[in-house]
């Protein structure tokens, strides 16, 4: 028995898009003291499109994973269809966190979108999936809301 | 692939002299204690030989020895029972800040019922000040209960002095001492200790077994009600295999204490010397002088606690983030908090615990193999020495 | 000499089976459930299963079940968690005038907390009136806490019905079945029980280890505070090779149940009536129709408990007057006193537990012996049919 | 290990001077359903000398082997004498009692007293070591008494 399924091993262990980019086209980070992870997504984009996206991730074996995957899953997709992504679609991919941990995968959810959004902000897009969206907003919240489930 | 267990402070394997012991008490040496019959009245006898064996590694009295089912009931009911016993006296405890959850949720549980509970601040290598000790005694006061050693930074609090307050003041001297016990001498008599929790399983005797000494004199009411068992101060049938392996333990540890004090701690600093001359940003957590053994508490800075565990896992590496009982829980460490460290610090800290098992091959294996864990992990965090929270 | 062990309600010898299940989790699989790695994350899952092989026995689910250091330790809990969990309810306790010292000096040390507890008579056979149950509850009641079968006489008690009375009044009910489990078919369900003690050492498992059955929606504080073992509800590092081996007992006594049952009620039964036949006032205590499988208590008239215990004793047999945790205080059980016995009979009782051990040579020894130490005692009584206080 | 020392054993399962005598010269018995004990003992006296005794006892292991050394402690003696004997001396005889048993050896000493008290007052004597014995004590009493210790 281990804490992690093989899938989540296999992308902790060996995690793809790991590291950084030269002039990456967005930044984005997320995290906090309180949930224990900080995340960087760093992406390339080309005609609204992700072509390369890396990552840096202080966390968890599930924030690694769900870096992996995350990144992973971004690539070749337009913003708008990358904005559409959530955490649980991470999570489906890795085929399921332990429940104290899915909160990890909301930290890739997050990161990503603040990257977007920086993107967004920089060449003044305006893009449908951030409607809503606050890159200021307290980042222990989710931490919180995810917790009671 | 190597099995290099670094955690002999969350359980040790059982040694096989112990296991013998135990043995005969499943089968054949089945009798209850209490019964009048000859398999019982001779499981009598074996227990108080059993109880003069633990007694004997800390200077007691056979008669002060109680077995319990665990270290964590120990301190349950040394400080429940000095409240009840002592109610008509005060309500107010003192303890530190960095106790086991066994004697904390305690506390919190009766701060529950209206007792007042004053938490020592430690140092930043995680020592009580015996002046503040002093200072926060009242009239009120029941219990003065400080562990001897702790569990995740091994610092050794200065017990002597401690049971000398207590004395001056008349006030009741609890210790746990599960992570103590086999592994610095004690002398309870010379410590003026009055309570003391132990656990088997901490030096290579089962789980499930524990004691609380209780001095002569010292009286508390029983925490488990029932059965005439223990000099009525413990009820529940005997865990004859059980005592008789912590027993079997206690005997060992106290005829190699000075041996495995010395072996453990060789490799121990040799451990530590390697991890933090190979990688830079490492730091020593505790207090190199007042120090279990066995114990070495790294922060590897920028690395996280939990992604380092499994790694080291995936290597046969087996050591922890602060205690077993809260790694499961993901809450911060408690007592890295409370000698000042930051949460990213806390977050990237790990407890190593040699123990009488480990080779200098296992040592080496682990220095290689942890020193290839830190610099990949680093590689891809999102933390360095310019960047944090 | 022949031994011939019939005290199997005092304790019970570890199975073979059982044994050899429990002993690779001293050594090899000696990991701490908490801890995150390998040998600690394969205890955590051997852990799980052995609590859906206890649940498998009682009818409940996995995650009811919690383990405890014995059946003692069970009692307490379910009487004192209540205690604190319904003290806005109320403070009325209803329980019998048999059960278990565990559950008896609870109440007392409850009683003087200021709680109230009503200790229901039982009839000349040991049965509570499930009217004067009904009777005896009022607005402040928060438990009835009845034994499923006596430890002394093997009475067992009518629990649907004390269930369905308490579902009625909304009230939890605890039963302590730790003399029931593998002797009589549990369904928690089906008898409406909400909380049930147990203990591994009265089923051919270790000594040390017990559990709680607390329904889904039942909730009460821990026992013992620390760490957050048994979904935080019973801290300290867990008795692994303990209630590895109460799984497989529990697992042994479900698929035996009732070969097991038949074989030792047969055996039982010839026994007394040998006795009973070859013996002039010889009585039998309890009831015979709701009755524990291999218990009898028999009244040798005139003949005194302990030196009929110590006379049997030196021909190789085991047997016991009444519960084993009191025969060491000589106090007079007060179970045959509930069931309306003088003192002489009281202090001329002995109780018999067949067990799965139990050979019909065994009993025939044992009979042949019993007579002859019975005659032997009479003869030189103070007592006879004639002359008694 | 035992309950009782070997001698106590011994005098246990092969006690001396078990049972009753035909038309004995004094009886007197002793015990109490609370200490769950009752002794009888017989005597045959002979110019104040007791030259035999039995018992019949309802008791533990203590209390059958000191009636057993009691009376054969007693036998031989003349009644001061035998009444100068006490608990401590038949305790003393076994070798030792546990603790929580030495009640049953005063339970001995009284059916003595009890006895020759019944010898003295059918015959009229007047015996030094009977001062203050008062037969109809409450049996009780050295129970608790004892029990102290
Ligand atoms: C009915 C009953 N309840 C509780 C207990 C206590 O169980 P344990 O010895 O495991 O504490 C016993 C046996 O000792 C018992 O027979
Ligand atoms: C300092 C300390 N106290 C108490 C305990 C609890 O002991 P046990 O696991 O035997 O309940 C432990 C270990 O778990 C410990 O390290």
């Amino acid at each position: 028995m281990a804490m992690y399924n093989d899938k989540v091993m296999e992308h902790f262990m060996n995690p793809h898009n790991a590291g950084t980019m030269e002039n990456p086209d967005a930044v984005g980070s997320y995290g906090s003291p309180v949930c224990g992870d900080m995340m960087e997504i760093s992406l390339k984009i080309e005609d609204n499109v992700i072509v390369d996206a890396k990552f840096k991730t202080f966390g968890c074996g599930s924030a690694i994973a769900s870096s992996s995957v995350a990144t992973e899953m971004i690539k070749g997709k337009t913003l708008e269809a990358a904005l559409e992504l959530t955490n649980k679609n991470f999570i489906d991919e890795l085929g399921g966190l332990p429940g104290p941990k899915i909160h990890c995968s909301v930290l890739a959810e997050q990161a990503v979108k603040k990257a977007i959004y920086d993107y967004a902000s920089k060449n003044g897009l305006e893009l449908e999936g951030l409607k809503g969206f606050d890159p200021n907003a307290e980042e222990d919240d989710h931490h919180h809301q995810v917790e009671e489930e | 692939m190597r099995q290099v267990y670094l955690d002999y402070s969350a359980t040790t394997p059982v040694k096989k002299e112990v296991l013998d012991e135990m043995l005969p008490y499943f089968t054949e040496k089945f009798g209850n204690p209490s019964s009048l019959y000859g398999i019982g009245l001779n499981a009598k006898s074996d227990l108080s030989q059993a109880r003069a064996k633990v007694a004997k590694l800390i200077g007691a009295d056979e008669r002060e020895i109680y077995f319990t089912s665990c270290g964590t009931e120990a301190d349950n009911w040394a400080v429940i029972g000095t409240a009840r016993a002592k109610k008509s006296k005060g309500n107010h405890i003192i303890t530190s800040k960095i106790e086991h959850h066994a004697l904390l949720h305690t506390c919190e549980y009766l701060e529950k019922e209206g007792f007042k509970v004053t938490y020592l601040d430690v140092d930043e290598k995680g020592r009580i000040s015996l002046e503040e000790l002093e200072n926060a005694i009242t009239d009120e006061t029941i219990l003065i209960s400080i562990m001897f050693v702790n569990n995740e930074i091994g610092t050794i609090q200065p017990i002597k002095e401690i049971g000398e307050i207590a004395k001056k003041h008349k006030i009741w001297f609890h210790t746990d001492a599960v992570q103590a016990l086999g592994n610095v001498p004690i002398d309870v008599r010379e410590l003026g200790i009055d309570m003391m929790s132990m656990s088997a399983h901490k030096i290579y005797g089962p789980k499930g077994v524990g004691a609380l000494y209780v001095k002569k004199g010292v009286v508390i009411p029983s925490f488990m009600n029932g059965g005439a068992q223990e000099n009525k101060r413990r009820a529940g049938t005997e865990n004859m295999a059980g005592i008789i392996g912590f027993a079997k333990a206690a005997e060992l540890a106290g005829e190699n204490l000075e041996l495995h004090r010395k072996k453990i701690s060789e490799l121990r600093d040799y451990f530590a010397k390697e991890l933090t001359t190979r990688l830079e940003d490492v730091d020593i957590n505790g207090d190199m002088e007042h120090r279990h053994p066995g114990n070495i508490n790294l922060t590897f800075n920028y690395a996280e606690g939990e992604a380092l565990l499994l790694y080291m896992d995936a290597r046969g590496i087996a050591a922890s983030t602060g205690s077993a009982c809260s790694s499961a829980s993901f809450t911060p460490s408690h007592v890295l908090r409370a000698i000042g460290l930051p949460l990213e610090k806390v977050y990237s800290s790990i407890r190593f615990t040699i123990g009488d098992f480990t080779t200098k091959e296992d040592v080496d294996y682990a220095i290689e193999e942890i020193v290839k864990i830190v610099e990949k992990l680093r590689g891809f965090s999102a933390f360095n020495k310019e960047r944090t929270w």
